[in-house]
């Protein structure tokens, strides 16, 4: 006989302009226990979170918090409740400080004011449950993605919650943070708090994780322990179908000459780097988050004023200075933070499949509606974005967001593709698609640049990955080398490795 | 392919017609006409239905480039300043040869445009913000217009601008026909080109437009220059319709251009909004100044209604959608 | 030694002087006009040795820059300021202080409440009102209907003007006002407003114009419209007077003489060299009428097409009415 | 202040960390004061601060009431509507039965009831904040001329002279202003601004009480509206239904110039304030300097444009 569950969900259905997004859905969180749930991009585990927090009122069936129900939930009730939710990547306020972002919602207040004192203890003690060493008023404008993802968990634990749910906390969370995450959760899992934890990552899931929920278009096909589940049956739960590898095989390819090799590169936080791009490769980018791995890129693509020692494109002798020169060498970037700086949120999926193609035809041309929706489809097909084009891209799931993101290149043929963590809250499923589809242009002759904060996938797809740390490659580990250790031995400084060695 | 094309581009829809902004405010620029007709006799006539048209035609045509701007994420608060210039320069630009007057119009128009272009190169390459860069060239024009006005002893009548003024081809008032070709123009261009989809871009968010290889740049050094554009043509039809040009007759088209604008649903935030709902909601806005003209109140009272008449009529259209 | 004769004189300034000129809003041409006559006259007093520097600022049209450059003026230590007020309240505190301060202070057109200022100058606004109404009601026979054409509300060169024409309407129960309308003293929203009225009323027999450049709104509306032209009161605007004798109109006209800048600026010097200034000096209203209208219009070229053809003004003139009582 | 120098330092940091993106401002208004102050040595008096202050109060007034809209993510339109309101309510009530507390009471009043009308409606009714402003400034405008239909009404002296006479009264209200708006930033409510104005949906999901905290700063940039205008008719002496015109766009000019941004959350108090300064002591300095009115309109443009574009171009550009 377990306890009663903190938080329930009773048969909730949920559906947008009548799509049904979740039908039937009833999930029960119980103290102390790390309770998993897993689907596809765009299953409806969003959608489901929200409902449980209050941010949104489910057409059917109730929520339970303590075994009383709610009808009307909004977020300040389930907050009082100790219902706290990390949300992903959206909820700072990039102005305000690190620890008033922390308290924003419970701030502990005296004579009416914010106690800055009582935040400063209380936030700084959060922090250091995440492991966040920022100073307390750094504006969180400041702080890379992953930092940011910290202080939303810190955020959450600030409120001393009773349910804490995660929405794909880890996504953007070098190998390091995960760490501290999860023994983290162990800990409040310890202290009877009620865990819902939601992730792409299967083997995070197999090693946290004491439930499972698991959602396939809005319908609950599994909710038991995970004891003795095989991470291959989740996968097919969530899919529906067996599934291959993830990654696929590797095969070393012939074409090496190189398409891009700068030298002394400065740009941004970016010191005197070398760097060469061949043909046919996938040259991964590895290190702690924010290391200047995203100026690389982005200087490589012309979107940060740069200076090179000696610069060579795609037979070009000059560092691209533009966005638009980048592309007409050939080069595509494609960032991480896809709702800021990849995507057109409020414009449907077929006009941001568009957008590059826009930006290079002549601009008063007469546009071709008929070949455009041709091409969004094939790119929709080809990608798996299923349904309705002419939906808001703030419509779709994450995951399905950045396929978008990636399919709008696939128009311009690029050489050289720059990829800033491509699979942050991808499914598996689509995680296959796309390492398949990056395998194949690779195979092509392309050459691909992939920055990660995912190890495994640096260690499985790439023919080299450099590692940066404080501004400079620090190593370059070939494939024959290539390990999770070396990876993050390189990325934790050279005296830890002479010290290792 | 037939299905899937149905599938990824449904129908279109005849309730997302009937729901649109735009289409909302013609009902209630048809239901205004109506109900004050009723009211009023003589305000339904023909006559004055078509000289409010005309009327909405001088801010129609300062909207345009508004509504360009708004789009692409500015704002431009200069568009009076513009329009005063126009009006009041096109004497200084007139010469003996120039029988028609449509040379004087061509220099005053180029002129326009530049100084539009040059609010666009504040905005894209001194990075100054839109109301900013706008209001400091207002100023400026405000400047200019001190050595310019007052100097002018010659008259500014010519065949062209007469026409502007006073014309009715078919029945048609001449600034109404103007109006008509030069939104049918910004219409193809918003919508049918790839230019209008990088004004979208640009306007939705700009990093990400960068980031897909639009050049903002461009995109906005020219949504600027078609700004200050149609507030010289807007000037133009204004010295026609008035027999002369005078220093603050451009002054009240800044407020009706945003307001006409928004009014139409589009998003002052920018990246949404068309230039479908500005045309009715130039015509709105001329209406209502009409209505109050016709009623009988005190200065204030008049004043008042005409503020809650906005704000009624903004709560018919439509509320702007959050955003993210 | 020269006597401090004049209001807020101390008799401890000495030639040549320093004039400020408190300007409300330099770009319109009514107000570039005034402040040219003003140039012509600081010239001629420079001649003479009389004053050595003008110091012009322009507030924009806000009447709060305005007390702030008064204010600058007196930081400065200028020996005099004219000013055209830019609200009828608002300067009156800083212009006390300015007085004060043995600065002489001359208000012109529009005035200040404060009576702490060595001159006014202006015409009478209700006078401008009543004679208008007096026109027009003996135009149209002393019965009918007409509108009311004003300035914007708000303001008291407006309400005065309306104010003046009130007891003169009343005296005509048979006249009939069929609206009201207050705008900036501009063709183009005359020209609308007077169109849109057009439509709501049939029958309108005249049209009171309280000034501006809003009769010739008006006329237009009316040829446009095609409707035939009725008695219309006006102002000394170039563009209306042109209009008057191109559509053959019933009409008469007054003005607010752009001189006014040039004889406060005479003022302030006789003020300063110790004469006496009268408080207020009331200006004539100049009539144009059917009489003189040619001779206005024959020096038409001399002024800007959207400009103000104000009557002839000598030094004899400004002696004479600073002379009366 | 209570929160001041906690243990583990947090408020003044925080309040250091929101100083840089307005040290190139601070720099070019400094040295616009210095250069007034060589231009004009009797700046440095107390009469000389005293007047140079009363010229400027009402425009950090309605900077700040603009500043605090914007940063809630709204702009207001109908700021020199409310600033001609407090002026007339001022200038009909103060030397009446209802005297000069009860006047001021009602200018408040007044200024809180019409700034919170206007965002219950943009906030509740989800309209946008421009056009509901446009037609609050119709709306309360008009009402002004009902309460005065021509300048006019008084002020008791004692209250002219006391707030805008020889002493620096109007010194003592900027900085008393400034501390109320630090303490109302110190408040949950004044704080959620912020958050709310950068991204409401997931502000309202942390659970910030979103819509009040933007109808609260549409109420408070009512109320600093009305004070503005309480202050423009005790200056005066009287009241005038139309003196707040030009505050509109003056007060917009100097939020923006001051680097508060127009889509909510961006930005700070102090830049505002810096921007008002220097919209103000700019038209004195151009008289000292004896620049005739062309030239004034040259060099305000110039300076506008130069004082953000400076500071833009010089600071290195970290991102894209
Ligand atoms: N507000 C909304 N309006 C319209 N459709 C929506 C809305 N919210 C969600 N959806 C749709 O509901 C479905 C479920 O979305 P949800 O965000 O819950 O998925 P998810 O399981 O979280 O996916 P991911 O793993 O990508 O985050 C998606 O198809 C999405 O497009
Ligand atoms: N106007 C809107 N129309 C449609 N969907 C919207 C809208 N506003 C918000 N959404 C929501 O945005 C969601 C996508 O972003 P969000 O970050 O909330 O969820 P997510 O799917 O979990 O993304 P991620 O996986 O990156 O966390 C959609 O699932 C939908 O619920
Ligand atoms: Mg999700
Ligand atoms: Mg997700």
């Amino acid at each position: 006989m377990t306890p009663a569950p903190t938080l329930a969900a009773r048969g909730v259905s949920k559906s947008f302009f009548g799509n049904p997004v979740l039908r039937d859905v009833s999930i029960a969180l119980h103290p102390g226990r790390i309770h998993a749930l897993l689907g596809e991009n765009g299953a409806g585990k969003s959608t489901l979170i929200n409902i449980l927090s209050g941010a949104l009122l489910p057409d059917e069936g109730v929520v339970e918090i303590d075994g009383r129900s709610f009808r009307g939930l909004n977020p300040r009730d389930a907050h009082r409740a100790g219902v706290a939710v990390v949300q992903q990547e959206l909820g700072l306020t990039s102005q305000l400080s690190i620890a008033e972002n922390i308290g924003l919602g419970a701030l502990p207040r005296r004579y009416g004011l914010i106690d800055y004192r009582c935040l400063a203890r209380r936030a700084r003690a959060a922090m250091d449950l995440v492991g966040l060493d920022e100073d307390l008023a750094t504006p969180v404008g400041d702080l890379p993605l992953g930092r940011r993802q910290m202080v939303e968990i810190a955020k959450a634990l600030f409120r001393e919650p009773r349910v804490l749910i995660l929405d794909e906390p880890t996504s953007s969370l070098s190998a390091h943070e995960v760490e501290t995450l999860t023994s983290l959760l162990d800990r409040l899992c310890a202290k009877n708090v009620a865990i819902l934890y939601i992730s792409h990552r299967l083997n995070e899931i197999m090693r946290v994780c004491q439930h499972v929920t698991v959602l396939k278009d809005g319908v609950v096909t599994a909710d038991r322990s995970i004891e003795g589940v095989e991470a291959a049956d989740l996968v097919r739960l969530m899919v529906g179908r067996d599934t291959g590898h993830l990654f696929p095989a590797w095969t070393p390819t012939t074409d090496r000459d190189p398409i891009v090799s700068v030298s002394g590169l400065s740009a941004g936080v970016l010191r005197n780097i070398d760097i060469s791009i061949r043909r046919g490769e996938v040259l991964g980018v590895g290190g702690l988050v924010g290391q200047g791995q995203e100026d690389l890129l982005l200087s490589l693509y012309g979107a940060l004023p740069a200076s090179a020692r000696t610069a060579e494109f795609n037979g070009r002798a000059k560092l691209p200075s533009s966005v638009r020169k980048a592309n007409a060498l050939g080069l595509a970037y494609v960032p991480a933070d896809r709702k800021r700086e990849g995507l057109h949120l409020i414009h449907n999926i077929g006009w941001n499949l568009m957008l590059p193609s826009f930006a290079r035809a002549f601009g008063l041309s007469l546009r071709d509606r008929t070949k455009e929706r041709a091409l969004a489809s094939a790119l929709a097909d080809r990608f798996t974005i299923k349904g309705d084009l002419t939906r808001q891209v703030q419509a779709l799931s994450g995951g399905n967001q950045q396929k978008v993101a990636l399919a709008k290149w696939t128009p311009a043929e690029p050489q050289v593709l720059l990829l800033n963590d491509p699979t942050r809250g991808v499914d598996v499923e689509t995680k296959r698609e796309i390492y398949a589809l990056l395998r194949r242009l690779a195979g092509e002759g392309k050459a691909i640049v992939l920055s990660s904060s995912d190890t495994p996938e640096l260690v499985h797809l790439c023919d080299r990955v450099a590692v940066m740390r404080e501004g400079r490659i620090v190593a370059t580990i070939e494939r024959e080398a290539l390990s999770e250790e070396a990876i993050v031995a390189a990325s934790m400084g050279a005296d830890l490795m002479r010290t290792a060695a | 392919m037939r299905s899937t094309e149905t599938v990824r581009f449904p129908k279109f829809q005849r309730r997302t017609l009937l729901m649109s902004r735009p289409f909302l405010t013609v009902l209630i620029v048809a239901a205004l006409w109506i109900a004050a007709s009723f009211a009023k006799p003589g305000f339904g006539a023909f006559g004055h239905l078509r000289y409010l048209v005309e009327l909405g035609a001088v801010v129609g045509l300062a909207a345009i480039g508004q509504t360009f701007v708004v789009i692409a994420g500015g704002i431009d608060l200069s568009v009076g300043a513009i329009i005063t210039v126009s009006a009041v320069g096109v004497p200084l630009v007139s010469f003996a040869g120039d029988e028609s007057g449509a040379f004087a119009a061509l220099i005053t128009l180029a002129a326009a445009t530049v100084i539009g272009a040059l609010n666009g190169i504040g905005v894209a390459l001194l990075r100054a913000h839109p109301m900013i860069m706008t209001l400091a060239m207002a100023t400026f024009l405000q400047g200019l217009l001190i050595l310019l006005a007052g100097g002018s002893a010659v008259s500014a009548q010519s065949p062209l601008l007469e026409w502007l003024g006073s014309a009715r081809p078919t029945g048609v008032p001449a600034g109404v026909l103007v109006w008509a070709v030069a939104s049918t123009l910004s219409l193809i261009a918003l919508h049918a080109t790839p230019f209008g989809a990088r004004v979208f871009a640009l306007g939705a968010n700009s990093l990400a437009a960068t980031l897909s290889g639009v050049n903002v740049r461009s995109t906005t050094v020219a949504v600027y220059a078609i700004s200050g554009l149609t507030a010289g043509m807007t000037g133009l039809l204004l010295l026609g319709m008035n027999g002369q040009g005078y220093v603050g007759i451009g002054d009240p088209y800044l407020l009706s251009s945003i307001a006409a604008v928004v009014l139409g649903g589009t998003s002052i935030l920018g990246g949404s909004g068309t230039y479908a709902g500005s045309i009715p909601g130039a015509v709105l806005l001329v209406t209502i100044t009409a209505l109050i003209t016709v009623v009988n109140a005190s200065p204030g009272w008049r004043s008042i209604l005409f503020g809650s008449l906005i704000l009624a009529l903004l709560l018919v259209s439509g509320r702007e959608s959050r955003r993210r | 030694e020269a006597a401090a004769a004049a209001k807020c004189m101390k008799g401890d300034r000495k030639p040549p002087f320093t004039i400020g000129w408190a300007d409300i809003y330099s770009v319109p041409t009514w107000m570039k006009e005034t402040q040219g006559t003003i140039e012509k006259e600081v010239d001629e007093l420079k001649k003479q040795g009389l004053v050595s520097k003008l110091v012009v600022t322009d507030a924009r049209g806000d009447a709060n820059t305005q007390i702030q450059q008064i204010q600058s003026m007196i930081d400065s230590n200028v020996d005099a300021i004219i000013l055209i007020a830019g609200s009828s309240s608002a300067p009156g505190r800083v212009i006390a202080d300015a007085c004060a301060k043995g600065i002489a202070v001359i208000n012109f057109d529009s005035l200040v409440d404060t009576d702490q200022v060595t001159a006014k100058i202006n015409t009478d606004s209700e006078q401008w009102g009543a004679s208008a109404a007096k026109f027009l009601i003996d135009a149209i026979g002393g019965k009918g209907k007409i509108l009311v054409l004003n300035g914007p509300a708000g303001i008291s060169v407006s309400d005065d003007r309306r104010k003046g024409a009130e007891p003169v309407l009343k005296a005509n129960p048979n006249v009939t006002i069929l609206a009201e309308t207050n705008t900036a003293y501009n063709v183009a929203p005359a020209q609308e407003a007077v169109t849109n009225l057009l439509f709501a009323h049939p029958e309108i027999d005249g049209i009171l114009s309280l000034g501006g450049a809003l009769s010739a709104g008006a006329v237009l509306a009316f040829d446009k419209q095609g409707r035939k032209q009725v008695p219309i009161t006006g102002e000394n605007a170039r563009q209306f007077l042109e209009l008057w004798k191109a559509k053959s109109l019933k009409s008469w006209a007054t003005m607010q003489p752009n001189w006014l800048g040039a004889f406060a600026t005479y003022a302030a010097v006789q003020a300063l060299t110790g004469k006496d200034v009268p408080a207020f000096v009331k200006i004539p209203l100049p009539i144009i009428d059917n009489s003189n209208i040619d001779q206005y219009l024959a020096k038409a070229k001399d002024f800007p097409a959207d400009g103000y053809i104000y009557s002839p003004y000598d030094q004899k003139l400004f002696d004479e009415l600073l002379a009366q009582k | 202040m209570s929160a001041a120098g906690s243990a583990p330092r947090l408020y003044w940091p925080a309040q250091r960390q929101r100083n840089r993106g307005v040290k190139g401002l601070l720099t070019v208004v400094a040295a616009f004061l210095a250069l007034y102050a060589y231009l004009f040595p009797g700046l440095i008096s107390v009469s000389g601060v005293a007047k140079f202050s009363q010229s400027w109060l009402p425009l950090v007034l309605v900077s700040m009431a603009q500043a605090i809209l914007m940063l809630a993510g709204g702009v207001s339109l109908a700021i020199g509507a409310m600033v001609s309101l407090g002026a007339v309510i001022a200038a009909t009530t103060m030397a009446g039965p209802l005297g000069v507390a009860g006047g001021a009471a009602l200018v408040m009043v007044a200024g809180l009831v019409t700034g919170a009308a206007c965002g219950i409606v943009v906030v509740r009714l989800g309209l946008p904040a421009i056009v509901v402003t446009l037609a609050a400034s119709f709306i309360v405008g008009g009402a002004a001329l009902l309460i005065l239909p021509r300048p006019g009404g008084a002020i008791p002296a004692w209250l002219s002279d006391s707030l805008a006479g020889e002493t620096p009264v109007a010194a003592l209200l900027v900085i008393l202003a400034v501390v109320l708006w630090k303490l109302y930033l110190a408040t949950p409510l004044g704080l959620s601004l912020y958050a709310a104005g950068e991204n409401s949906v997931a502000a309202y999901r942390a659970g910030v009480p979103v819509d009040s905290a933007r109808i609260a700063a549409y109420a408070v940039s009512g109320l600093l509206s009305t004070c503005a205008g309480l202050f423009v008719a005790a200056q005066t002496g009287s009241g005038d239904p139309v003196i707040g015109e030009a505050f509109t766009l003056n007060s917009i000019a100097a939020a923006v110039l001051g680097g508060v941004g127009f889509l909510g959350g961006r930005g700070a108090m102090r830049g505002a304030v810096a921007g008002s300064l220097l919209l103000s002591v700019m038209i004195n300095v151009m008289y000292f300097l004896g620049f005739p009115p062309v030239a004034h309109y040259i060099a305000q443009g110039l300076i506008i444009v130069g004082a953000v574009a400076l500071p833009e171009f010089t600071a290195r550009r970290s991102s894209p």
